[in-house]
């Protein structure tokens, strides 16, 4: 079964007007967030244990309180730049419920004292952009957003900046960039962005999922929000389950939950006929896991990272036995070739390597060492770049590798896929 | 060293070592007009010693099919030459792909010592030596090679092909 | 003032100072690319890794700040296999085009790769086809190619120059460097950006394929273009020079020089310069040797110095004010000396970076001796005596360059209008073909020729030494002026010609010459 | 020449008064002279984009070169982008897209002869629960099949 805990009233329609979600309770946590003060906020969204649900985990209350202590104007900005394969959560969120999101929003920016804050949105998604902008003038039309919000003495200010198409700009200081109107190249580190971010200023990027789940922490508060989920990966998070299951979709369970139950329960277990063969649990940018490793993983990210994979964006994309590893590492490669932004050399230059590699041994030109190229090269790649595009590359690329080794040896001796049986000139014409 | 005469009464009479050498020379003679195959003096010049394909004789500068020069200038010859005998004077292409290309190549071949260490040099197989071995030449200033003769002189039918050319190296990207 | 621990040395660091100055100042080697002190950090060849204890990843060191009691090492084998993998990541698409490309035998490619490079490439696959001689403006040809996107032409066009116009476009390995469709690399500044390229991108046009830069030697000198004064290096060989390129100076010129400045070698080179002593007839110029005609015509100077007028440049050393201003007054008694000034309207301008409005290396240096030797003389009050005929023998030290002197021809013609003119001057000039008959011309030395010192304009004394001989029989200004005033040249012996000055210092320029002259010549990129 | 109408002009210099910095404005300014030059930006649309922003030209062709969404030369009055990233790739995108290509008898990131379609393959559009997908301009097409896909494209006008 699933948690509802943000994502109760999506399937109501009016629920992304004001109205709906007022009539839900929409906004009073807003009032009651705005009776207290904003280290008590910061205080219980730290109790609450929330880690960043865009990928990395970072604990929010922690990353909050990095801000200097000091009256220099700061920013808030929400990442919905949601860019890694698999991953759809965000889209739904503003599209189903734009005001849980700036509802979280100024609730946040209230709580690291911010007079004014971004939502950084994909310019893909025409539609939850157009979702949003809307809401936004709702929320101010209503006094949310503005001056003196619900006579509270606190200021805020609220935009929308569209992107333009580039995976790295969902990385914090790439979208910084972005939104500062420069290429979406990732800043170097230090500066870290909550001490020098957008224009210098000190700046905090949150997800749009944790920027909502303040939400329910404010409303119930923190012991009740840590009874889900485990003791360090307390509360719910959306899964995305995408690739070869029967239904794919959003599913929001408490954390820990098993990752079968996701696959067999929620998303109605494998098409007819197929089996399970493999799992990327955390995004295109996590290792991925084999059926057996599958089998036993459960959704947090202490149990995913022990078998050495992430549970990232919380992106399930599962894989039944008919795909050829070689031909989806492929696609992977091709996919961070075309979306490294070109700042580091190794990252450059490795993910294309890493991709022409793959693709001559698809292409049958591959030689038995290339394989150990392949690991070599990723090993090089990791962790020596500003960002992590370059080990989001590199460890697809080691795990495939790994986990199905004898695939891109069949590959390179038999000139075709092992589990399709096909040259790769056939299987795209 | 230096020349010790023996004063002996053997050697006042020369006459006796003349005729020995006398008789070795017609002995030769003779063995000579007998089997001429085996005969090791050629009438030069209308008969040539052919010696060996590798044999290090004069330099010819290679080209590509379309007939330019192969040599990019790099100065790789002119550095490594020990008698400093190779001038290049470098230029830039129309063709990008060509980039750099030589409007002066010169050998003075006179202070050539042929120890080929500028075939050795060169990257792209510009500069080789032939086995022409025959550098006749009246005055000073033709004993000093340009492109021209380099090249294309007329014994070379047109001028050698490189191996790899140009647009082949790049299509295989090197 | 942090101290830190550099491979196990201690080292006491500013305030601030990051690990790669560090190393640097503790005279060490490290691998980079795009750290250029003058420029910000962009952190991205990620070849400059360092292990400092504690931390479990490599960190860059252009941009971590050394701390207290920092413990670094770059000589680990994490770290030398991070820069080996970082050079090959460099290499596989950079084209293997050193052959015909100007920046072999001092490029930062060659140069690391030689240092810290893998030696076992192991890319098999195509590499990536850019564009090839891009032409970028009057100054500069690009390579997209050979360029590793280290950004540091970018940085200088945004952060020194500020004219924008270089761009990275596109991303990942399709990245590239360029300028906007039809728009020209064109500012005053261009060439600094071939300087700071670390690989041959970036070429200058002037010195495309002129020369291998292994045929070429260097020493330091100071540009004469203006009155700045940057500390220059010139590279020459016996045919003269080929290219000037700037030398760090704090208090000068910082990294930087302006295309300008870049020019000075082309009026010391022999086809510009005046070779012979000339005297002109009314059939046409007879050649003398330089010192004897300067000698044989003395007689012009020392019959009555009284009317003889000594017109100067600001072109000139102030060893050779001093010695010649002595000579005229102090001997001589006059002070019959004029200051030609060029464009004296745009004396005071200034660019804002480097160049100035004063083309002259040595203004201030003649002022202050002008002023010191008492004289203060109007030009104007030169062309009335020459009227009058108070001035019989005009004696010229004419400009290094012309190019900067607009009135050259002008003043030439009010100054031969005196009984007898000599001029001395290290160029020549077209109008030297129209001169009146009685006119003497002595060629001089450039300022590569001589040694001595120059004033810049904030009065900062700058000593150069001589580089190279390239007219030999050219005498410096004092020279010509002893023989003008009837003395004779005297050699005087150098009391330590004998004494083997540095046997040490041979013996390390010998080890280096073994391995690459170049690299360590150049030091640190 | 292009030149941008009155009511694109409006809009850039809205832009450029909306955000703190004044290079913000390049990506929505961009967005703008795209739909105004016929869903493509040619050169000259920086030019004139540089002198109503006063910003260099080579930092706009800088952003404009880095983003996908920017395209960098003319298009099909229906731009259809067919996203071919993993989890549509599982479900059938790549086949997809060499279907409409193949019906539409065109190459991947070419324009049809009547200039009404160019179909590109795109990388991750954020639709992989409903794959394969495909946008066409501004919308989004799910859970599409060869035929249903084909089927809407020729519904459109």
């Amino acid at each position: 079964m699933e948690t509802k805990l943000l994502s109760e009233h999506y399937h109501q329609d009016d629920f992304q007007n004001l109205a709906g979600y007022k009539k839900q309770g929409g906004y009073q946590v807003l009032a009651k967030a705005l009776k207290m003060t904003s280290q008590q906020i910061i205080d219980e969204v730290k109790a609450s244990g929330l880690r960043g649900r865009g990928g990395a985990g970072f604990p929010t209350g922690t990353k909050w309180s990095f801000l200097p202590k000091n009256n220099e104007p700061r920013y808030l900005l929400c990442n919905a730049d949601e860019g890694e394969p698999g991953t759809f959560k965000d889209r739904l969120m503003m599209e189903r419920a734009p005001h849980q999101l700036i509802e979280g929003m100024i609730i946040s920016a209230f709580a690291i004292q911010s007079a004014k804050s971004y939502v950084y949105i994909r310019g893909e998604y025409n539609e939850p952009i157009r979702i949003v902008e809307k809401a936004l003038r709702e929320a101010y039309e209503a006094g949310f957003l503005g001056k003196n919000i619900l006579g509270s003495g606190f200021n805020h200010e609220m935009d929308i900046y569209a992107g333009a198409g580039a995976y790295i700009c969902g990385e914090e200081t790439g979208m910084i960039s972005s939104l500062e109107g420069l290429k979406g190249q990732p800043k170097l580190k230090p500066p870290f962005p909550a001490v020098q971010g957008y224009l210098r200023k000190p700046t905090i990027v949150n997800n749009v999922e944790t920027l909502a789940a303040v939400v329910p922490i404010i409303k119930d508060g923190a012991a009740a929000y840590k009874k889900f989920g485990t003791e360090k990966s307390p509360g719910t998070k959306l899964f995305s389950l995408s690739g070869n299951v029967v239904r794919p979709g959003n599913y929001e369970v408490p954390l820990g939950y098993p990752l079968k139950d996701l696959i067999y329960k929620l998303g109605g277990g494998m098409k007819p006929g197929k089996k399970l063969k493999a799992v990327i649990p955390g995004g295109s940018s996590a290792p991925v896991l084999n059926a057996i490793e599958a089998e036993r993983a459960t959704m947090d990210y202490e149990c995913l990272a022990q078998m050495g994979s992430m549970l990232g964006s919380g992106a399930v994309i599962v894989l039944d036995d008919s795909n050829c590893m070689v031909d989806m590492l492929g696609n992977l490669t091709h996919f961070y070739h075309h979306e490294s932004c070109g700042q580091c050399t190794p990252c450059r230059e490795g993910t294309g390597w890493l991709n022409k590699i793959v693709s001559s041994i698809m292409e049958g030109r591959g030689r038995l060492q290339d394989i150990d190229l392949l690991v070599k090269v990723a090993d090089n790649m990791k962790g020596r770049t500003i960002c992590a595009l370059s080990d989001a590359a590199a460890l697809p690329v080691l795990s495939f590798v790994q986990k199905f080794r004898d695939e891109f040896e069949y590959f390179v001796r038999e000139g075709r896929s092992k589990v399709r049986g096909i040259s790769y000139a056939q299987m795209h014409h | 060293m230096s020349v010790v005469q023996r004063k002996s009464k053997e050697n006042e009479w020369y006459l006796s070592g003349i005729f020995a050498g006398l008789w070795i020379t017609g002995k030769h003679l003779v063995k000579n007009l007998l089997n001429k195959k085996q005969m090791p003096t050629l009438n030069y010049p209308e008969e040539k010693y052919e010696y060996s394909p590798r044999f290090k004789g004069n330099h010819v500068l290679t080209v590509k099919k379309d007939g330019s020069l192969r040599c990019t200038a790099c100065m790789l010859c002119a550095t490594n030459c020990p008698a400093e005998c190779i001038t290049i004077v470098a230029s830039e292409h129309e063709d990008p792909t060509v980039e750099k290309f030589p409007i002066h190549y010169q050998i003075d071949i006179l202070r050539c010592v042929f120890c080929g260490f500028c075939e050795e040099a060169c990257p792209v197989d510009a500069v080789r030596m032939g086995p022409e071995w025959q550098t006749p030449g009246i005055n000073g200033a033709q004993f000093n090679y340009d492109i021209n003769h380099l090249a294309y002189r007329p014994q070379l039918k047109g001028g050698i092909q490189t191996v790899l050319d140009d647009e082949e190296r790049h299509k295989s990207g090197i | 003032m942090p101290k830190c621990t550099i491979n196990g040395q201690e080292v006491v660091v500013k305030d601030g100072a990051t690990i790669i100055e560090a190393i640097h100042h503790n005279n060490q080697k490290i691998a980079h690319y795009c750290w250029h002190p003058g420029l910000s950090v962009a952190g991205v060849c990620r070849l400059c890794m360092v292990e400092i204890e504690g931390n479990p990843r490599l960190q860059i060191a252009c941009n971590t700040v050394v701390s207290e009691g920092m413990k670094i090492n770059n000589t680990s084998e994490k770290v030398k296999d991070a820069a080996k993998w970082g050079l090959d990541f460099h290499l596989i698409n950079h084209p293997l085009d050193c052959p015909i490309c100007d920046q072999a035998g001092e490029c930062g490619l060659q140069d690391q790769y030689m240092e810290f490079g893998k030696y076992d490439p192991e890319m098999a696959e195509r590499k990536v086809k850019k564009k090839k001689v891009v032409d970028l403006g009057p100054t500069v040809v690009l390579d997209t190619e050979r360029c590793i996107l280290c950004s540091r032409c970018v940085r200088f066009t945004d952060e020194v120059s500020k004219t924008n116009e270089l761009g990275i476009f596109n991303r990942g390995d399709r990245s590239e460097i360029g300028t906007f469709d039809g728009k020209e690399l064109d500012n005053k500044y261009s060439l600094n950006t071939v300087d700071i390229c670390p690989v041959g991108a970036l070429t200058s046009k002037d010195f495309r394929f002129r020369q291998r830069v292994w045929y070429l030697k260097d020493a330091q000198s100071i540009c004469t273009g203006c009155s700045t004064g940057c500390n220059v290096k010139v590279y020459f060989n016996k045919e003269g020079l080929f290219r000037v390129k700037p030398v760090f100076n704090e208090k000068v010129n910082g990294y930087w020089m302006c295309d300008e400045g870049r020019d000075i070698y082309k009026f010391v080179n022999k086809n510009a310069r005046l070779l012979k002593g000339k005297k002109k007839k009314p059939t046409g110029f007879e050649e003398f040797f330089p010192g004897a005609l300067a000698k044989d015509i003395s007689s012009l100077v020392t019959a009555d110095p009284g009317k003889v007028a000594f017109v100067v440049t600001g072109q000139f050393t102030n060893e050779e004010y001093d010695q010649v201003f002595s000579l005229w007054t102090k001997k001589w008694g006059s002070k019959n000396i004029f200051h030609w000034l060029n464009s004296p309207e745009k004396q005071n301008e200034f660019d804002g970076l480097l160049l100035r409005g004063d083309r002259n290396p040595n203004t201030q240096g003649l002022l202050k001796r002008l002023k010191d030797f008492g004289i203060s003389t109007q030009w104007k009050d030169l062309i009335t005596k020459i009227n009058t005929h108070e001035i019989d023998t005009v004696v010229v030290a004419g400009p290094e360059n012309p190019i900067w002197f607009p009135d050259f021809k002008e003043k030439l013609a009010s100054l031969a209008k005196a009984k007898s003119l000599i001029w001395m001057q290290s160029s020549n000039h077209p109008e030297f073909e129209n001169v009146p008959a009685g006119t003497y011309l002595i060629p001089l030395k450039s300022f590569v020729e001589k040694e001595g010192t120059f004033t810049n304009y904030s009065g900062l004394d700058q000593k150069f030494s001589k580089v190279t001989t390239i007219v030999s029989e050219a005498l410096t200004l004092t020279e010509a002026c002893t023989l003008l005033a009837g003395e004779n040249l005297m050699i005087r012996p150098d009391p330590n010609v004998l004494i083997a000055a540095h046997p040490t210092a041979d013996r390390v320029t010998l080890e280096h010459r073994k391995k690459n002259e170049f690299v360590f010549r150049r030091g640190a990129l | 020449m292009f030149q941008l109408s009155n009511e694109g002009l409006t809009k850039v210099k809205k832009e450029l008064q909306r955000y703190e910095s004044k290079d913000s404005a390049i990506i929505p300014a961009l967005y703008v002279a795209q739909k105004e030059n016929k869903g493509w930006i040619s050169p000259d649309v920086i030019h004139h984009l540089s002198q109503v922003m006063d910003i260099a030209e080579s930092k706009i062709t800088e952003v404009f070169s880095f983003y996908t969404m920017f395209n960098k030369k003319p298009v099909g009055k229906y731009h259809v982008q067919v996203c071919c990233t993993l989890s549509c790739a599982l479900n059938g995108a790549r086949e997809l897209a060499d279907h409409l290509c193949h019906e539409l008898k065109v190459r991947a990131e070419e324009m049809t002869e009547d200039g009404r379609f160019t179909i590109s393959k795109v990388e991750c559009l954020g639709s992989c629960g409903t794959a394969p997908m495909m946008q066409v301009n501004d919308r989004y097409y799910e859970n599409l099949t060869p035929e249903s896909a084909m089927n809407i494209l020729r519904g459109l006008k």
